[in-house]
C-alpha cells in the first residue's frame, strides 16, 4: 500500500490504452512538492485513472485554487488546460466554466484550506448547484505552502509541528457534503492507490458534483506524533465501507465476489460500477443511513473510507438550466442574436 | 388667483401667470408599496405619447413597503429633460411628509392635495396655491375593499391632474386598454377612478397655467430605462453566460436579460441557449463569468459599489491572466452601503484600477439607454479582442429610470468579434503555441480554448508567468509580461470609442462629464451661451483616455469637469491618465444622491466665468477640497 | 590569478587585484528545504558581529522544499547595504542553476563550487577564477546519514567562505554554541564540518582580495526584520486582538505577534491577555477586526495584496462608519497572486482608495524594521484618533529580510491616544449623544463603547446616515457627514508623521520615495553627489501628504519620484494629493521582483543629469508609459 | 398562535421586571417593515425575552448584517448599540467584538440571504469557534430586501411569486449546524411565540453560538400558494420536537409534567433549563440521534421545531483561547506594555 509503488499492471510505461496513448500521455509536469507528500501519490492515481479510462487528454479540464495541493492540476496531463484560480475560488470558475462547456471532463483539486477555510461557501455551493465535475479534496489538516498553520479540518487536540493543540473542532468535509446534498461523496487515503484510482475513475464517470475527500498526509508539517493526518495514525484509524472497483471490475469478476458483497450502481451515461462492499450491510444510495453509520464510526475514532454515497438521478447544472445540446460556447452568432427585424419590432413596445 | 394661502375653490384665473406649455416640472409624493409606482408611469408614458420631451426621476426609499417615496416629472419642449430641483407642483398624497412636500414648492406653484381631511395651519403657506381634491372619500364612496380603495386612489390623482395640466385623457385610456387588456374588471375601475378625479378637478378649478399640448410625436424615440437596454445589448451581442448576484441597482439589468432570454433564446420545448446563474455572492459570479469566458462563452455579471469591492481580487485575476469578461457597475450612492436607492458616480477610480498591484481596466460610460445598448454590444467585443474585463460602467439615474431615449437600431451586417484566437488551423501553422508571444507588436497575445486540441494546452494562472505561460519568479520572464500589458491598453486607448465633442464660436472653456451627467450639462451649456459663455462640450466614453480627449484638454484654458462623487474621481482620472496639467482641471461636483441638474452645473461654473460669485458655490469648484490650497 | 578559466588550484595571488576590505557582494546558490537558510543566516550574523555593515537579501521560492533559492550578502563599510545585483563571488551549491550563476558573477570574481564533480565545459568562463572545494565528498567522508551529509556541507562551505573571506572562526564558533547549547552532538559535528571546509579552502587557496575586517561593533544597531519589529510595535501599543489568515510574506507578522504575546502577555497559569484569532479568510479577519475596533479594543491584522482585495469592502464600512483599524500591508509582486516570495510596492494606489465610492484613507510607510516599531506604534493612535482604517505599507524585503538597523527605544512616559471616546463622565455633561456631530471643528466626533451606558448607544451602519447617527436617505443629511470625513482627513494630514528631508547645498534636483527604497536612493544620491550632481532626498513617511511635501516638490525644478512599481504609484499619489503639476515629477521605476539597488535608482536618474544618456535607460524616466506622450 | 397577538402577561406594558424596567424599555425604533412581515412578530419576541430575563439594556450587543431581516435590530433594545454590517459577514464582525468584551450579551440577527448564500463561511466558522452569541436566522426562504429570487434556503421546486419553481436544493441550516457541531441549535416559527420566546431566552442564556433559525414568512415576496415558506405551508408542516420552557418553568412546575416527559438542562450559569418533551423520545442532547431524527421526519416532509440540540460543555472561543478575566478592552495599558527595560533586554538578542 506504498504511496509510491505503482501497480503491477502499469510498470510497463509502454503500454497503451483504448486510444493508443500510453501513460506517459496523462503525466504533467515535474512536481515541486516536497519528497514523499501524499499530493504526488494522488496526482499519480489521477494519472492512472486517466490512462485506465482512456480519457482524451486535450478533452480534459483542470482546476485548481492556490495551496500546495492546487498546484498539483500542473503535474498531470498536460496536454489538458489549466487553471489555477484564487485562493479558495476554484468552485465557481468551473462553475462558469462548466457552464459555458457541458462536454468536457472537469477536474478540481483543492485543499482543505482552499476549501474549507476560505473557499466554504463556494465549495457549498457547487455542491448545491450539481456541477458536474470531480472535484478531489487533498486532505492534510494543515496550511502546507504557508508552512503549517492549523486548517478548518485539523481535528481538536491534534498537535501543531511544534506541539500546540488545536483548539477549534474540525470540519468534517464528508458530512458537510452529505448534509449538503452532495451526489457522490467519497473519502479515501494517498497511500491506498488501490481504492483511489478506482474512486477516481467513477467520479470522473458520475454525471454530477462528485466529491472526494483524500486523506493526504503532509510530511513537512503535519505527518509528525500526535497529529491525526500523519500516514501512522491514519493507517491505523481508517475503516473501509465499501471498495469500488470500477472499470476493472466487469460482471463475471463481480460475479465472483460471495452473493451481497457486490452491490451494482448504473451510472449515467449506462455503464454499471460494482462496489464491493467491505463493512456489513453498508448501503451507499441510503443518505440518512450513510449519515448515521459515519457518525457513529466518527465517535469511535474510525474514518470510513470508499464510496459513501451516491444518487445517479440528481439533475446537474445543466439539466436544470435545460441548457441545449450544443455547448453555449460554441454556439453560432446567428443562433444567439435575435437581429434587426426583432429589434425593430420590440421598439414598438416602447414607443 | 391669489396666493392667500386659502384653498383655493373658486376658479383659478389664468391672468396671474402667463400659460407655460410644455415647460414646467412637478412631483408626486406618495407611499411606495401603494401602487403609486404604476399611476406614475402612465403619467410618463401618457405625457411621453403625447410627444412632449419628459422624464420621470423615481426617488424611492431602501425598503419594500410604507415609507415615503417621490417621483419627479420635467417636461421641457426645447428636449431639456434632465432632473430639475424646483418645482411649479406638488402632487402631495402622503401626509407624513406633507411639510417638507409643501416647503418644496416654488414660490407662486401649486399643491395638489387630497383635502378629505382638512390641511393643518401651519402647512399654509401664502405663495402657493392649494388645490384640494378628496380623493380618499371619493374612492371610499365609489370603490369596496381597502386594496381598491387605495389602488384606485392613485389613478384618481391622475385624474385629477390630467383635468389641471392637460393630460391626455384619450391616451391616458389607450394606455389602461393596453395595461388591462385581460383584465376587463379592472380596465374599468380604473376608468372610473380616472373620471372620478378628472371630474372633480374639471369642476372646482380652472386648468393651471402649466399646461401640456400635445405634438406631432417623434418615432425617432422610445421609452426605456438603461437596465433594459443594456440587457438588450448583452442579448444581441451573443453573451450567454449571466452570473450575478442580486444587489440594487444592478438587479433590473439581470431580470431583463433573463426575460429577454426568455423570448429570444428560448425552444418551444424550453431548451436553452444560455445560462442565467445566481451565484452565492459576488465573488463567485466574478468567478463564474471568468470561467465561463475562459472557456470561450461571453459572459458578463451587473453589480454595484460593494461588489466591485467583492470581485476585486477576481478581476486582478483576469486582468493578468488575460481573461475576457464584461462588468456592469450600476453605482449607488457610496460609499459601504451608502444609500443604495441613490444614484452617484463614485466608482470611477475604484473600477480604473481595480485590484492590488499594477492594474489599469477598460471602462467604457454610457450616457443614456441608448448607449447602454451599444456600448454593451461594444463591451463584449472589446472584452475578448483585449482579453480583460472591460466595466461598462452606468447609474442608477440611467439604469433605473425611465428615459426618452432613440429608438435602438441593429446593423444586421454585424458580427462578434472574438479576438485572437487559435483553434486547430491556427496552430496547425506554429511549431509550438506560446500563451503570451505577443507576435504583430500590438501587445496582444493569441489565447486558445479549451478542449480544442492538445497542441494548444497551456496553464492559466494568476501567479507570475513568462511570455510561455510558464510559472516563473523570473525578474526578465516575468517583467515581460507585465510590460506588454501595458502596450496591450495602448493599443486599445486608441480603439476604444472616443469622447463626444462639441464646440461652439469663440470658446475659451471646456467642459468635461461622462455618463449620466450630460443632459444636465448640455441644458448648462445652452443657459451659458445665452448668458453670453460659449463652452465647448467633452463627453467622455471610454477609459483609458484617447489622444483627442488630450487634445481637447490642452485646448482650452480653463476645463471643467463634472463629477457625481464627492473627490472629484473623473478629474483624478484625467490628471492621471493624460498629459494635461491639473490647474486648468476646475472641478464641478454634485454628490447628494439625486441625479444631476443643470443647476448644480452653473452653480459650479458661473463663478469662474462670472466671478462676482458667492462663495458657497465659489468652493464647488475648488480643487476637490482634500488637496491642499 | 590568471583569469584563464582554468578551476584555480595553485595558490591565488593577490598582486592583480587590490585588496577591498569590507566593500564587496556575494550570492549563495542552494536549494530550499536542505538547512542552507540557517547555514546563510549565521554567515549574516558573524559578519555583523564582527561589527560591518551588512545586509542579506534571501530570494526564495513560493514553494516549501527542492527548488532554487539564493541567498545575497552585501557587506559595505560606509553602510551602503541596499542590494547590490552584482556579485564579486558567488557560492554556486546548486548544480541546477549552475549555468545562471555562472554568468551572474562580475568579471574578475570568484565561483566556489562543490567540485566532488568536474565542472562541464561549457561553464567555464575566462575572466572569472574557479574555486572547487570537494564539500560532498568530504562530507560523505566525514559524516554517517543522508540527511547530516546534506546539512553539514551547509556548514562546510561556511568553513571554505570564512577561510577566503576572512569572516571570523570565533565569532562563528560563538554563534554556534548560542544555537546549540542544549545539543552537544549537533554542535560538535557543526564544529567539525566548519573545520573541514576551513582546512581545506585554507590549504589549497590563498584568501581572497575581497576580505572582511573586524571593525568596533556598533552597540546602536541591531540585526532584525521588519515583521518582528512591526509585531513588538503592536505588543507596545497595547493591541489586544490580532485577526488574520496566512498570506507571505505578512505570516511572520503574526507568528511574532504571538509568540511575543507569550512572552509578555501570558501569566504563569496560561491566561492571556490578548486574543489570536486564525480567520477563515481576510474578509473575516477585516470584519474581526472592525468589530473589536468598535467595542474598543486595539485590533489590527497583517495581509498582502490579493487579502487587501478581499477587505475593500469591510475597509468601505470602517471608512464610513469611522470604525478604527490597523491593517499591515506586507507588499509583495503583483498583479493577482503574483510572485508571492519577491517584493514590490504595488499596492499603493488600491490602499489609498480602497473601497468604492469616495474613500481615502491614511497610509504609514516605514523604510526599516526600526520604523515597523514606532510606526506600528503610532498607526493605533492614529486609527483611534481619528476613527479610521490605518494603514502600515511594507514589503517583502523589509518585513522578512534581516535589516541592520538602530536599536530600538521605548519612552516610557508614552501613553497610548484612545482618541475622542465619550464614558459616563461625559455622557454626563450632555443632553444627547449624536454620534457624528463634529463640536469642535477638527472633523472628528466623539464615540462611544457598547456596554457602557444607555445614553451613549447609537447604532452603527454603513448604509446613509446623518450626524446624529440616524439612517438618512436625505440630500443634506448625507452630505453633511461625508463632507464631514474630508475635513477629518485634513485635520490628520496635518499630523501625521512628516517626510524626512535631506537637503545638499546647490541642488536643482530633488527626489522622493519610500519604505524600502530609501537605502538604495541614498546610496545613488552619494554617488550622484560625488559625479557633481548635489540631490536633495525627501522620504516620505504617509499618506496624505502634508504642507511641507507639498513645499518640497514645489521648491525642485526637476523631482525624481522612485516607485517600486511598474505604474508609478507613488507619482500619481503625489499628483493626486499635492498642488504640484505633473510635468516635473520624472518617475524612476523597479519592480521585476528584487529589492531596488542604487544601480536601478542611477539608471533612471544619471539620463536626466547626464543627457548623454542611453536610450535604454531613458525609457524610464519618462512619465510611466500608460500616459500618452 | 398568532403573530401579533401579546401573551397575556404583557399585555400591561407597565409591567415591571426585576430590573424594574417595563417592556417599553426593551423596545426599539418604529419597524419599516412589511405589514405583517414574520421578522416583526420575532422583533417581538426578541423584546419580550430580554423583559422576561431582565437583562440591563446597554449590556446588549445587536449585530446583524444586511436585508430586511438584518433591518430588525434596530427595532429591539434602542438602548443598546446597534452593528448593522455589510451583507453576510456580520459573524466575523460579532466574533471581534466578542473577543474585545467577552461580558456583554450579544445577538445576531441575519436572513437566510445574509446567512447561508454570502455569508455561509462565516456563520460555519463562527459555529466552529463557538462564539458566545445568540444567533438568529430569520428563514423567508427569499432574499425579501432585493424584491424576490430565491434564496439557499428555499426548497427544490417551491414556487416563487411568479409561479417559477426553484431548480436548486436547500440548504437546511440545522442540519448543517448539527454538522458542524454547533453547541445549540433549534428551530422555530414567528408566528409562534409561546415556542419562539423561551427558546430566545435559552439561547440568551447559553453559552457558546446558541442558533435559531426562526421560519418566518415574508408577506410581500414568498406568501403565496405554491411556497413552502409561506404561513400556511408552515403552520401544517411543522412538528414540535421539543418545547423549552425556560425561566416560567421552575422545579415544582416541571413537577406537574408526566414522568420522563420533563428532561431538565443545567445552563453554565447554574441556572436549570426544563425541556417539555413533546415528541416520543427526543433527546436533545444526542447528536447523532437528533441528526438522524431530523433527517427521517424531513424525508416525511416534516419541520421539526422546538430546541434540537444543545450540548452546554463545549469551551467558547474565551475558555479555548483562555483569555483573562477583564474584558481586554478594559485592560489598562501598563498590564498590556511590556515597557521600556523588557525591550532593552530583549534588544541585546538581537545585537
Ligand atoms: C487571498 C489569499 N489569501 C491567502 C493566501 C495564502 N495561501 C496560499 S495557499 C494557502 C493555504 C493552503 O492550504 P491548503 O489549501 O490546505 O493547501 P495545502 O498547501 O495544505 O495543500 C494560503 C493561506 C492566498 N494565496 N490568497
Ligand atoms: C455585497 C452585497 N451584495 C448584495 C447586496 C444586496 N442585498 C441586500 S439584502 C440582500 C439579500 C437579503 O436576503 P435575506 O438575507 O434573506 O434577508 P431578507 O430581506 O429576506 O430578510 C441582498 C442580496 C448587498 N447589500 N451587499
Ligand atoms: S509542505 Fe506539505 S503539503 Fe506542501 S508539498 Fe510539502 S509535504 Fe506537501
Ligand atoms: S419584503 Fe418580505 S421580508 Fe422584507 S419586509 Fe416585506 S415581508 Fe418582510
Ligand atoms: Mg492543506
Ligand atoms: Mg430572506
Amino acid at each position: 500500500m506504498s504511496s509510491i509503488a505503482k501497480p503491477k499492471i502499469l510498470t510497463q510505461k509502454t503500454e497503451r490504452n483504448a486510444l493508443g496513448l500510453t501513460r506517459l500521455d496523462y503525466e504533467g509536469g515535474m512536481s515541486t512538492l516536497c519528497a514523499g507528500c501524499g499530493h504526488d501519490s494522488i496526482t499519480a492515481a489521477i494519472v492512472q485513472a486517466f490512462f485506465e479510462m482512456a480519457l482524451p487528454p486535450h478533452r480534459a479540464v483542470k482546476l485548481s485554487g492556490i495551496g500546495c495541493s492546487s498546484k498539483t492540476t500542473a503535474y498531470f496531463v498536460s496536454q489538458a488546460h489549466g487553471f489555477n484560480a484564487v485562493h479558495g475560488r476554484m468552485p465557481a470558475v468551473a462553475a462558469g466554466a462548466n457552464a459555458a462547456h457541458k462536454d468536457l471532463t472537469y477536474i478540481g483539486v483543492s485543499g482543505d484550506g482552499d476549501s474549507l477555510s476560505i473557499g466554504l461557501g463556494q465549495l457549498c455551493h457547487a455542491i448545491r448547484r450539481n456541477v458536474h465535475m470531480l472535484y478531489v479534496l487533498e486532505n492534510n489538516g494543515v496550511y502546507g505552502l504557508t508552512k503549517g498553520q492549523f486548517s478548518a479540518s485539523s481535528d481538536r487536540g491534534s498537535k501543531s509541528k511544534y506541539g500546540v493543540p488545536n483548539q477549534e473542532g474540525p470540519i468534517d468535509s464528508i458530512s458537510l457534503a452529505l448534509a449538503l446534498g452532495c451526489s457522490f461523496v467519497a473519502r479515501s487515503f494517498s497511500g491506498d492507490k488501490e481504492q483511489l484510482v478506482p474512486l477516481v475513475m467513477a467520479g470522473l464517470k458520475h454525471r454530477g458534483f462528485a466529491f472526494i475527500d483524500v486523506l493526504s498526509p503532509c510530511v513537512t508539517f503535519n505527518d509528525h506524533e500526535g497529529s491525526t493526518k500523519s500516514y501512522t495514525f491514519i493507517r491505523k484509524s481508517r475503516h473501509e465501507v465499501t471498495a469500488a472497483g470500477f472499470v476493472p471490475i466487469q460482471p463475471e469478476i463481480a460475479a465472483t465476489y460471495a452473493p451481497g458483497s457486490v452491490q451494482s450502481v448504473t451510472m449515467h451515461d449506462g455503464t454499471t460500477m460494482y462496489l464491493r462492499k467491505v463493512a456489513e450491510g453498508y448501503d451507499p444510495t441510503n443518505r440518512a443511513g450513510a449519515l448515521g453509520y459515519l457518525r457513529e464510526h466518527a465517535d469511535r475514532g474510525e474514518v470510513p473510507t470508499g464510496l459513501l454515497y451516491i444518487n445517479e438521478n440528481d439533475p446537474d447544472l445543466h439539466e436544470r438550466e435545460r441548457t441545449a445540446a450544443t455547448p453555449l460556447r460554441d454556439l453560432p452568432f446567428e443562433s444567439l442574436c435575435p437581429g434587426g427585424e426583432a429589434l425593430d419590432r420590440m421598439m414598438d413596445e416602447y414607443l | 388667483m391669489s396666493g392667500n394661502g386659502r384653498p383655493a375653490r373658486s376658479k383659478a384665473s389664468e391672468e396671474e401667470v402667463p400659460n407655460r406649455v410644455n415647460d414646467f416640472a412637478f412631483k408626486i409624493a406618495t407611499v411606495n408599496g401603494t401602487g403609486s409606482a404604476s399611476a406614475n408611469g402612465l403619467i410618463l408614458k401618457v405625457i411621453y405619447r403625447m410627444g412632449i420631451p419628459v422624464s420621470g426621476k423615481n426617488v424611492f426609499p431602501s425598503n419594500i413597503q410604507g415609507l415615503p417615496t417621490w417621483y419627479e416629472v420635467r417636461v421641457n419642449k426645447s428636449g431639456h429633460v434632465a432632473r430639475m430641483p424646483r418645482f411649479d407642483l406638488i402632487v402631495a398624497m402622503n401626509p407624513s411628509t406633507y411639510s417638507q412636500d409643501v416647503s418644496a414648492v416654488e414660490s407662486g406653484g401649486w399643491i395638489l392635495y387630497d383635502d378629505s381631511w382638512p390641511l393643518s395651519k401651519s402647512l399654509i403657506r401664502p405663495d402657493v396655491t392649494y388645490i384640494g381634491v378628496p380623493l380618499a372619500r371619493i374612492c371610499v364612496e365609489k370603490f369596496a375593499g381597502a386594496r381598491a380603495r387605495i389602488l384606485m386612489k392613485n389613478i384618481a390623482y391622475v385624474g385629477a391632474l390630467a383635468a389641471l395640466i392637460g393630460m391626455d385623457k384619450e391616451i391616458i385610456k389607450q394606455q389602461l386598454e393596453e395595461t388591462f387588456s385581460h383584465k376587463k374588471a379592472m380596465l374599468d375601475s380604473n376608468f372610473k377612478a380616472l373620471a372620478l378625479g378628472y371630474d372633480y378637478a374639471r369642476e372646482h378649478f380652472a386648468p393651471l397655467p402649466i399646461q401640456l399640448e400635445q405634438v406631432e410625436p417623434d418615432g425617432e424615440y422610445i421609452m426605456m430605462d438603461g437596465n433594459t437596454a443594456a440587457a438588450l445589448g448583452c442579448v444581441y451581442a451573443g453573451a450567454t453566460v449571466g452570473a450575478w448576484y442580486p444587489i440594487t441597482p444592478a438587479t433590473s439589468l439581470m431580470d431583463n436579460f433573463s426575460d429577454l432570454c426568455k423570448r429570444f433564446r428560448t425552444e418551444p420545448d424550453g431548451t436553452r441557449r444560455y445560462v442565467f446563474l445566481q451565484a452565492e455572492d459576488e465573488l463567485a459570479a466574478a468567478g463564474m463569468v471568468i470561467g465561463a469566458g475562459w472557456m470561450g462563452a461571453r459572459a458578463f455579471t451587473s453589480t454595484a459599489g460593494p461588489g466591485i469591492d467583492l470581485m476585486s481580487e477576481f478581476i486582478g485575476l483576469a486582468y493578468y491572466a488575460e481573461i475576457p469578461g464584461v462588468f456592469f457597475d450600476i453605482q449607488r450612492t457610496g460609499p459601504s452601503t451608502g444609500m443604495p436607492t441613490r444614484t452617484q458616480q463614485g466608482d470611477l477610480l475604484s473600477i480604473a484600477y481595480a485590484s492590488h498591484g499594477d492594474t489599469m481596466h477598460i471602462a467604457l460610460f454610457p450616457s443614456s439607454p441608448e448607449e447602454c445598448f451599444y456600448l454593451s454590444v461594444q463591451a463584449f467585443d472589446l472584452a475578448e479582442r483585449f482579453q480583460t474585463p472591460v466595466f461598462v460602467v452606468s447609474d442608477l439615474d440611467i439604469g433605473m429610470n425611465d428615459w426618452r431615449t432613440p429608438r435602438l437600431r441593429w446593423d444586421s451586417a454585424y458580427r462578434w468579434d472574438r479576438g485572437k484566437v487559435f483553434r486547430e488551423a491556427e496552430l496547425a501553422q506554429i511549431k509550438t503555441f506560446a500563451r503570451y508571444l505577443d507576435v504583430d507588436g500590438d501587445g496582444i497575445a493569441a489565447r486558445t480554448l479549451p478542449g480544442v486540441s492538445a497542441k494548444g494546452a497551456y496553464f492559466t494562472r494568476g501567479s507570475g508567468h513568462d511570455k510561455y505561460g510558464r510559472y516563473t519568479e523570473d525578474e526578465d520572464g516575468y517583467q515581460e509580461v507585465v510590460d506588454r500589458l501595458v502596450k496591450k491598453l495602448e493599443t486599445a486607448r486608441a480603439v476604444l470609442p472616443g469622447p463626444v465633442i462639441e464646440r461652439k464660436a469663440g470658446t475659451v472653456a471646456g467642459l468635461v462629464c461622462l455618463g449620466s451627467s450630460e443632459l444636465a450639462c448640455r441644458e448648462a451649456i445652452d443657459i451659458l451661451a445665452e448668458r453670453g459663455h460659449p463652452v465647448d462640450l467633452m463627453r467622455l466614453r471610454a477609459f483609458p483616455f484617447s489622444a483627442e480627449v488630450d487634445a481637447f484638454l490642452r485646448q482650452h484654458e480653463i476645463v471643467f469637469v463634472v463629477d457625481q462623487n464627492r473627490d472629484g474621481q473623473l478629474r483624478t482620472l484625467l490628471v492621471n491618465d493624460t498629459s494635461v496639467e491639473k490647474a486648468k482641471l476646475r472641478s464641478v461636483r454634485h454628490y447628494s444622491g439625486t441625479p444631476l441638474s443643470a443647476d448644480h452645473v452653473l452653480k459650479g461654473v458661473l463663478p469662474v466665468l462670472e466671478p462676482i460669485s458667492d462663495d458657497a458655490a465659489g468652493t464647488d469648484v475648488s480643487e476637490p477640497s482634500r488637496l491642499p490650497a
